[in-house]
């Protein structure tokens, strides 16, 4: 009992959700939960958790990055275009691009601690930018001819499984986040800053220092999703992974982070992520229609702020009554 | 007139209100007096319907007055000036003043002319010179209380409330509020009062109310009353209990500030704080008190000028190097600078201390709620459970949990704003004991405060600002009443 | 008047005037981008200011001004709404096969049509919002999907052509008054409607004071739900408009309409000045931030520019009007604090 | 190991013999479901094949033309166990990987309409050859503009759009031809496929070329935009206008004169005819090889051609008799 308070009320729901859709799923659709739809959910879900590891932290500190997924375009098109150059060694290409999404990160964060600007209203702004930059750089064309053993490696599967290695890589990064936030005296400050960024700072947290860093490595994450995004599709384009930041925004606040901050954690998340993709592709091999998809990804996201909300009520009610 | 009885209000654990009855007479200025915290603002938040009772009725000319939002307080004739002003601050002031009931023209629509015509009126009544048209950001905040005052004035209210208007007022703009209230209380009008200051008190009203912890005390005609009274009444014991100072040794100079300035804000302010000494920072609200000492822990920059701590500069505008340098400040507002309302008792105490708790920068949930439990058991915190949300907690408790959490740091150098602002009688005076403890183990501590008693019963020396500057330096023995107040209003002879 | 002016003494008439100014300086500041961009283009191309040309990027931007206004209303209580794209998008295709079902239908029917149509979608927002009190950008992110879904659900199968609309429809589209398109008249008219509302009526300044502090504005007894409510309501009826004058000017649509134009629309809010966070701008600013996005967009290309560089270019935009804002902002704030403390 | 192995036995040569299985699972894959034109090609004219050959049809796809939502869905077809998978690529490169991973799950792979790289598919329905497009766009030109010819000018989408260059370069070697000597070809503009630009761009060139007799816009947002155009201006039936569009596009210009024939293949049969070459892959009757030969119901024998392609035909003339037949 303790250890499920411990979790947050809202993480459990979450993760219950994702058992039952696993359990019904595979009771009611052929197809379900077999090793090989497990390494397309897992393929689906790589690149989003990637970048919804450092957006968690990111949004629980009571800003938001809607650029993610225009630096994933920006860093797919500039490696494409470095390897059309003539780059063609793996580890700079991949360094390169990095550290490009940690510039642009970075430009970001300047924007919202330095001069103060709201961070909605600037990464719509950068989201818009890079992107534009994207096709500035590699224009409609798509570059394609990596070798085949760096596009079939990154998505090749642990050996005796079909699960992809990589993976391992975003475990290892889950694991990592994950401590940062709950078990670290950055973590404890993140919260801090969201709930109250003033209390916060009278505290001795560095508030615009730590958001300024978020911010890249939030951008630094979403380059890496970019590499492995190029290398999955092998295929760079400027338009890759085009709206997939609405697609990470709605893990994280399915997860039960709050857009207002303070309030979250990265086991919802992550729990949201997989029930997101899991949810999809069980429905997609149940032949429901791509438009009810849609439907239900929305109705899901509404869900998520009003079910908490709704609970809350409820509780508040109970706990009126009990005195009584 | 207006009558509440048995009113009671709670937030959460917090009983704020219990029983309370009071009655307003047309043609009538009534006090109301009491300790921070005692409930005199929620009691007006309820007059102005923005807190629905948790029990009690109203009647209004006998009728029974159910206020559901502040539209029908307003519709009612009840106009209220709330203790923090609530301006818009991207709307005009002659906007902030009309909000809701703007003055029309043909079409339904806002007559701009006559609504900025009306407000310098208004202005001009106070005697102000504001511009009407400017908007209501970067207002003072006296200004800002003047505006409200405009504001609660163009009602015709049949019903005046004012949460301490005066409290950021210089004498000549009082006396120009107070015209206007007897104006108003002589067409018929009940005004109710509130104030810190008796003077004032004593001046404007006929009858006066006193609150303690919640509750009504009693309510007499002022005639009848004396100051020393009154505070009786309000503080349920002798005064001078409250202020347990020890002496204790004063030794070398722990904190040195030299001519910290912050254009708009502080000019030039300089001081000293030693070892083992208690020194009052003491000065009219919005005198740039909080500014100081806010540039000084480094929440906020400062243009020019140094802090020095044991002889050593401090890094400007790092917060965590001023933790570092063994300096801890308790702000004034506790709700919005003190405490992260939502997050533990437990996260909340020790948060300034996170990274010497952790190890490998790790932390694990065990130190954390032992350095929490250890402080809060010292204190005497009153929680279910650490890990409670401080919201839930008294007021009282609330500010030992934000004393716990900087006393933990083992301060070398502590800085109080408005120590006690909020906390009932028997807290205060442990607050004030705590603070003697630490002085006498040779910490250095400087207090904000806008209670002259507190001030005056604390400290060895008292610093006084008038706007922005240090007006005087006053040693414990020379410090009472009239100097501190001469140098706060700017009429001292520095 | 005269009242005014002596009751002002001159410092702070002095920090009233800069900011008056200001404000005005930052609508003038997109009219004369605007009219730098097109003076530079018509220099590098005669064509691009023939009558045609310039009825052309009214066109272009009608649309786009219109959900501006909408959603400047929004965002000035300090709210938003993405959902208008998908509004937008329903409405369109209910004019459509409105046309289909009832081929006789009267024009002014369709368009209450529509508009009802987003209202009621505004209205399943402002609900959520303002009653469930879950914040803006969530709901509106969510009912992006759900609007949108339903809209391909309806549309399956179905597609609405030039040839399915009445001519006289369509002329609607294309026609001009005095050289002016018809089209940008409705969207005039709802641009000094809404202008003037939220001038002009204390409802209307009420939005304004709810977006400069919520909670100030419930202790002042303004019906905030309310108000958020009627606010969605206003945004959705205007996108669904948006979505009947969508079908006027392109004839041809399927589900798409509207797809990813969340995005443009708040970026012509906050290009045309009204801050994010609510409390400030107007609602001819964003009509303008609409035109100078659109402007952009046709002007571009003539001047030998290649499309890639539309996009960076409108983000580049959006950054600089918000850095400019905030540094206008300052300024303001320290001029009128100087003003009260000498 | 594969359970929907279809029941039918009939063991058949690569020579066009043999019969199609029944039961197959056939899934359509357009770029984008909402698109009317994959409407047309899936469900009028792939289900319609399906349906003669008994199998079992079904079409399912992202909501926007995305390469990587194309893969999610290809990757639930092979889970499916599906046997052909007839998809309209919005990558060439980007769904390789997806739709190598279903052939190795035993589907077969169709592209239509738009292709793949050629090792990651089985066949790919081309619409029409470059020769095809040009040459009946030229035809229908110099048909509407009479005996006497004239100027004429192109309205194309992007300036590097490869399709579209080829198709302009065989149109001047198809002009070079002595029927076509009254026909001179004095512009070509680039209306980057946005319609507003377009208009423009038609717009242009009357202003810029006052006796020119007609226009050719082989790109369906060119040519409505163009219609648009003309039929709203005084040039409506004095400048003539074909191209590539698509009937429902282009109904209203046909009726009221703007328009007397444009060209498109008609992508009902090219559903169709990647369905019957789909099923006949699976059914083992050809392999999908240079020469291979299959029939495809109604439409007769198709051969594969170079690199596993298979071609629709000429393009289709829509007219004014024949536009209210099609709804796409
Ligand atoms: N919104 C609230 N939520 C929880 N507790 C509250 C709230 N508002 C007031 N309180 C608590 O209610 C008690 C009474 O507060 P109130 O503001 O009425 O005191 P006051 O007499 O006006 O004091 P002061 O002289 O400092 O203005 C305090 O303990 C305070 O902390
Ligand atoms: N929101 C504000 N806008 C403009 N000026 C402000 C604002 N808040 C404070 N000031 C100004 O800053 C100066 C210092 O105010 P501050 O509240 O720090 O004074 P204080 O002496 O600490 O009073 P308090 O007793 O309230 O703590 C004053 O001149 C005040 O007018
Ligand atoms: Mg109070
Ligand atoms: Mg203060």
């Amino acid at each position: 009992m303790n250890i499920l308070r411990k979790l947050g009320s809202w993480d459990v729901v979450v993760l219950v959700a994702l058992a039952l859709v696993v359990i019904v799923g595979e009771a009611t659709i052929k197809g379900v939960g077999t090793p090989v739809f497990w390494r397309f959910v897992t393929l689906e879900v790589i690149p989003i958790a990637i970048i919804a590891l450092p957006l968690t932290l990111i949004v629980i500190t009571g800003e938001i990055d809607l650029s993610v997924a225009s630096v994933m375009g920006l860093t797919c098109s500039v490696m494409g275009s470095l390897w059309a150059h003539g780059v063609t060694s793996l580890p700079l290409l991949i360094a390169l691009c990095l550290l490009l999404g940690a510039v642009l990160g970075a430009f970001n964060g300047l924007f919202v601690t330095v001069f103060g600007l709201p961070s909605l209203a600037v990464t719509i702004g950068t989201l818009a930018l890079y992107r534009g930059l994207a096709y500035v750089v590699l224009g409609d064309k798509a570059v394609s001819n990596y070798p085949v053993s760096w596009t079939s490696n990154a998505i090749s599967p642990i050996p005796g499984l079909t699960i992809p290695w990589f993976v391992i890589i975003v475990g290892v990064l889950a694991v990592l986040f994950a401590v940062v936030l709950h078990a670290t005296p950055i973590g404890r400050g993140l919260y801090a800053m969201g709930n109250n960024a003033e209390a916060a700072r009278f505290a001795g947290v560095a508030v615009a220092r730590t958001k300024f860093w978020l911010f890249v490595a939030t951008g630094t994450m979403s380059s890496l999703a970019g590499v492995f995004w190029t290398f999955r599709f092998a295929s760079a384009r400027a338009d890759n992974a085009n709206g997939l930041e609405l697609a990470v925004v709605a893990a994280v606040l399915l997860g039960g982070v709050s857009i207002f901050g303070g309030r979250g954690g990265l086991l919802g998340v992550i729990g949201a992520v997989v029930l997101l993709s899991t949810l999809r592709n069980a429905l997609q091999l149940a032949s429901v229609p791509p438009n009810t998809l849609t439907i239900v990804t929305g109705t899901l996201l509404i869900a998520s702020v009003v079910g908490p909300n709704v609970v809350g009520m409820a509780r508040e009610r109970l706990r009126r009554r009990r005195p009584a | 007139m207006l009558v509440l009885e048995g009113v009671s209000k709670s937030f959460g654990a917090v009983a704020a209100l219990r029983d309370v009855r009071l009655e307003l007479r047309a043609g009538e200025a009534h006090a109301l007096v009491g300790e921070n915290g005692a409930g005199k603002s929620t009691l007006v938040k309820i007059l102005a319907g923005a807190h629905a009772p948790d029990a009690g009725t109203i009647t209004m000319n006998g009728e029974p007055l159910v206020l559901h939002n502040p539209a029908d307080a307003r519709a009612a004739g009840i106009a209220v000036i709330y203790q923090e002003p609530t301006l818009f601050p991207d709307l005009s002031v002659a906007e902030n003043i009309f909000m809701g009931r703007q003055p029309l023209r043909g079409m339904r629509r806002i007559d701009a002319g006559e609504m900025r015509r009306r407000a310098a009126e208004l202005f001009d009544r106070l005697g102000v010179q504001l511009d009407p048209d400017r908007p209501a950001r970067g207002l003072s905040i006296a200004d800002q209380q003047l505006v409200e005052i405009a504001k609660a004035l163009s009602f015709d209210a049949r019903v005046l409330v004012m949460d301490e208007p005066t409290a950021a007022l210089s004498g000549v703009e009082v006396e120009r509020l107070f015209a206007v209230a007897r104006s108003l209380r002589d067409a018929g009008a009940a005004v109710l009062f509130i104030s810190h200051r008796f003077d004032e008190v004593f001046a404007l009203c006929e009858r006066i109310t006193v609150m303690r912890d919640g509750q009504w005390v009693s309510t007499d005609a002022a005639a009848d009353l004396t100051v020393a009274d009154v505070v009786r009444r309000m503080v349920g014991r002798e005064v001078g209990t409250l202020f347990p100072k020890e002496e204790a040794a004063i030794g070398d100079a722990r904190l040195e500030v030299r001519g910290l300035t912050r254009q708009g804000y502080f000019t030039d302010v300089s001081f000293t704080v030693h070892s083992g000494e208690i020194v009052a920072l003491a000065g009219l609200v919005g005198a740039g008190r909080s500014e100081v000492i806010r540039a000084v822990f480094g929440v906020d920059r400062y243009d020019s000028g140094e802090v020095l701590v044991d002889g050593r500069p401090l890094h400007r505008g790092s917060a965590s190097a001023a933790i570092g340098a063994g300096l801890a400040l308790v702000p004034e507002d506790r709700r919005q600078q003190g405490l992260i309302m939502e997050l533990s008792v437990e996260r909340n105490a020790t948060l300034p201390r996170r990274w010497s708790l952790s190890s490998l920068g790790l932390l694990f949930g065990g130190s954390e709620r032992r350095a929490a439990r250890d402080w809060s058991q010292r204190l005497q915190v009153k929680a279910a459970r650490l890990g409670d949300p401080v919201s839930t907690l008294s007021g009282g408790n609330q500010q030992k949990v934000v004393l716990a959490k900087w006393l933990a740091t083992q301060p070398r150098v502590l800085i109080v704003d408005e120590p006690t602002r909020g906390i009932d009688v028997g807290t205060k005076a442990e607050v004030h004991r705590l603070l003697s403890t630490l002085a006498g183990e040779g910490v250095a501590v400087l207090m904000v405060s806008s209670e002259l008693p507190e001030v005056l019963g604390m400290a060895d020396r008292v610093l006084v600002m008038h706007e922005g500057r240090l007006a005087a330096d006053i040693p414990r023995h020379q410090a009472d009443e009239e100097s501190v107040m001469l140098a706060a209003t700017g009429q001292g002879d520095r | 008047m005269t009242a005014v002016d002596t009751a002002a003494p001159p410092r702070t008439a002095r920090a009233t005037r800069l900011t008056h100014r200001v404000f005005l300086v930052r609508e003038l500041g997109i009219v004369a981008a605007l009219v730098l961009l097109i003076g530079a283009t018509a220099i590098s191309n005669h064509r691009f200011l023939s009558a045609q040309s310039v009825k052309d990027l009214l066109l272009g931007a009608t649309i786009l001004a219109i959900l501006a206004t909408g959603q400047a209303i929004v965002v000035i209580t300090r709210n938003v709404d993405l959902s208008v794209g998908s509004v937008l998008g329903l409405s369109a295709f209910a004019t459509g096969t409105l046309f289909l079902d009832h081929p006789g239908i009267p024009i002014p029917v369709v368009l209450v049509a529509g508009a009802a149509l987003g209202a009621v979608c505004g209205a399943v927002n402002g609900a959520l919002i303002a009653a469930a009190r879950v914040p803006a950008l969530v709901v509106t992110l969510g009912t992006l999907y759900v609007f949108r879904g339903i809209d391909y659900r309806w549309a399956t199968g179905k597609q609405i052509n030039a040839a399915d609309i009445p001519r006289s429809f369509l002329h609607m589209g294309t026609n001009t008054v005095l050289g002016v398109p018809i089209l940008t008249l409705f969207a005039l008219v709802v641009v000094l409607c809404a202008g003037f509302y939220l001038r002009s009526y204390r409802s209307g300044r009420e939005l304004y004071a709810i977006g400069s502090d919520p909670a100030a504005a419930r202790l002042s007894g303004i019906a905030v739900g309310r108000r958020v409510f009627f606010a969605f309501v206003t945004c959705g009826a205007l996108a669904g408009l948006a979505g009947v004058l969508y079908v006027a000017r392109f004839g041809t649509l399927d589900a798409n309409a509207g797809l990813g134009q969340e995005l443009n629309v708040v970026a012509a809010v906050v290009v045309g000045g009204v801050a994010i966070f609510g409390g400030s701008g107007s609602v001819y600013g964003a009509a303008l931030g609409a035109m100078l996005l659109t402007t952009i967009g046709s002007a571009l290309p003539v001047l030998g520019v290649t499309p890639f560089w539309q996009r960076a270019a409108v983000g580049a935009l959006i950054l600089a009007a918000i850095g400019l804002d905030r540094a206008l902002s300052v300024r303001v704030t320290k001029s009128l604090q100087r003003g009260v403390h000498q | 190991e594969d359970t929907n192995t279809p029941s039918s036995d009939t063991s058949a040569g690569a020579g066009g013999s043999g019969t199609i299985k029944s039961g197959l699972k056939v899934a359509f894959l357009p770029k984008q479901v909402n698109n009317p034109y994959f409407d047309t090609s899936d469900n009028k004219g792939g289900k319609v094949a399906v349906e003669e050959f008994k199998g079992v049809y079904s079409e399912t796809g992202p909501s926007e033309t995305s390469p990587s939502a194309q893969v999610s869905y290809i990757n639930t077809l092979s889970q499916q166990g599906t046997n052909v998978i007839a998809v309209s690529a919005n990558d060439k490169d980007a769904i390789c990987g997806a739709l190598n991973e279903a052939r190795q799950a035993g589907a077969k792979v169709v592209t239509y309409d738009s292709d793949t790289k050629p090792e990651c598919r089985d066949l790919f329905i081309n619409q029409a050859t470059s020769e095809g497009i040009a040459k009946v766009q030229i035809k229908l030109i110099s048909d509407a503009i009479g005996p006497d010819g004239g100027e004429i000018a192109i309205l194309s989408a992007t300036a590097n759009a490869t399709n579209q260059n080829a198709w302009i370069e065989m149109m001047k070697t198809e002009l070079a031809k002595p029927e076509y000597s009254k026909l001179k070809l004095v512009d070509t503009v680039y209306g980057d496929d946005d319609d507003q630009k377009s208009f423009q761009e038609a717009q242009g060139l009357l202003a810029k070329h006052p006796n020119l007799k007609g226009i050719i816009s082989p790109t369906t947002v060119g040519i409505a935009a163009a219609g648009r155009y003309l039929s709203g201006s005084s040039y409506k039936s004095k400048v003539q206008l074909t191209g590539l569009g698509t009937p429902n596009q282009m109904k209203a210009y046909v009726k009221d004169g703007t328009v007397k024939a444009f060209a498109l293949w008609n992508p009902a049969d090219l559903g169709y005819l990647a369905a019957y070459a789909g099923a006949a892959l699976a059914s083992g009757i050809i392999k999908g090889k240079e020469g291979d030969k299959f029939t495809a119901g109604k439409l007769g024998e198709f051969t594969v051609g170079k690199d596993g392609t298979v071609l629709l035909g000429d393009p289709y003339t829509f007219k004014a008799d024949n536009i209210d037949q099609f709804n796409f």
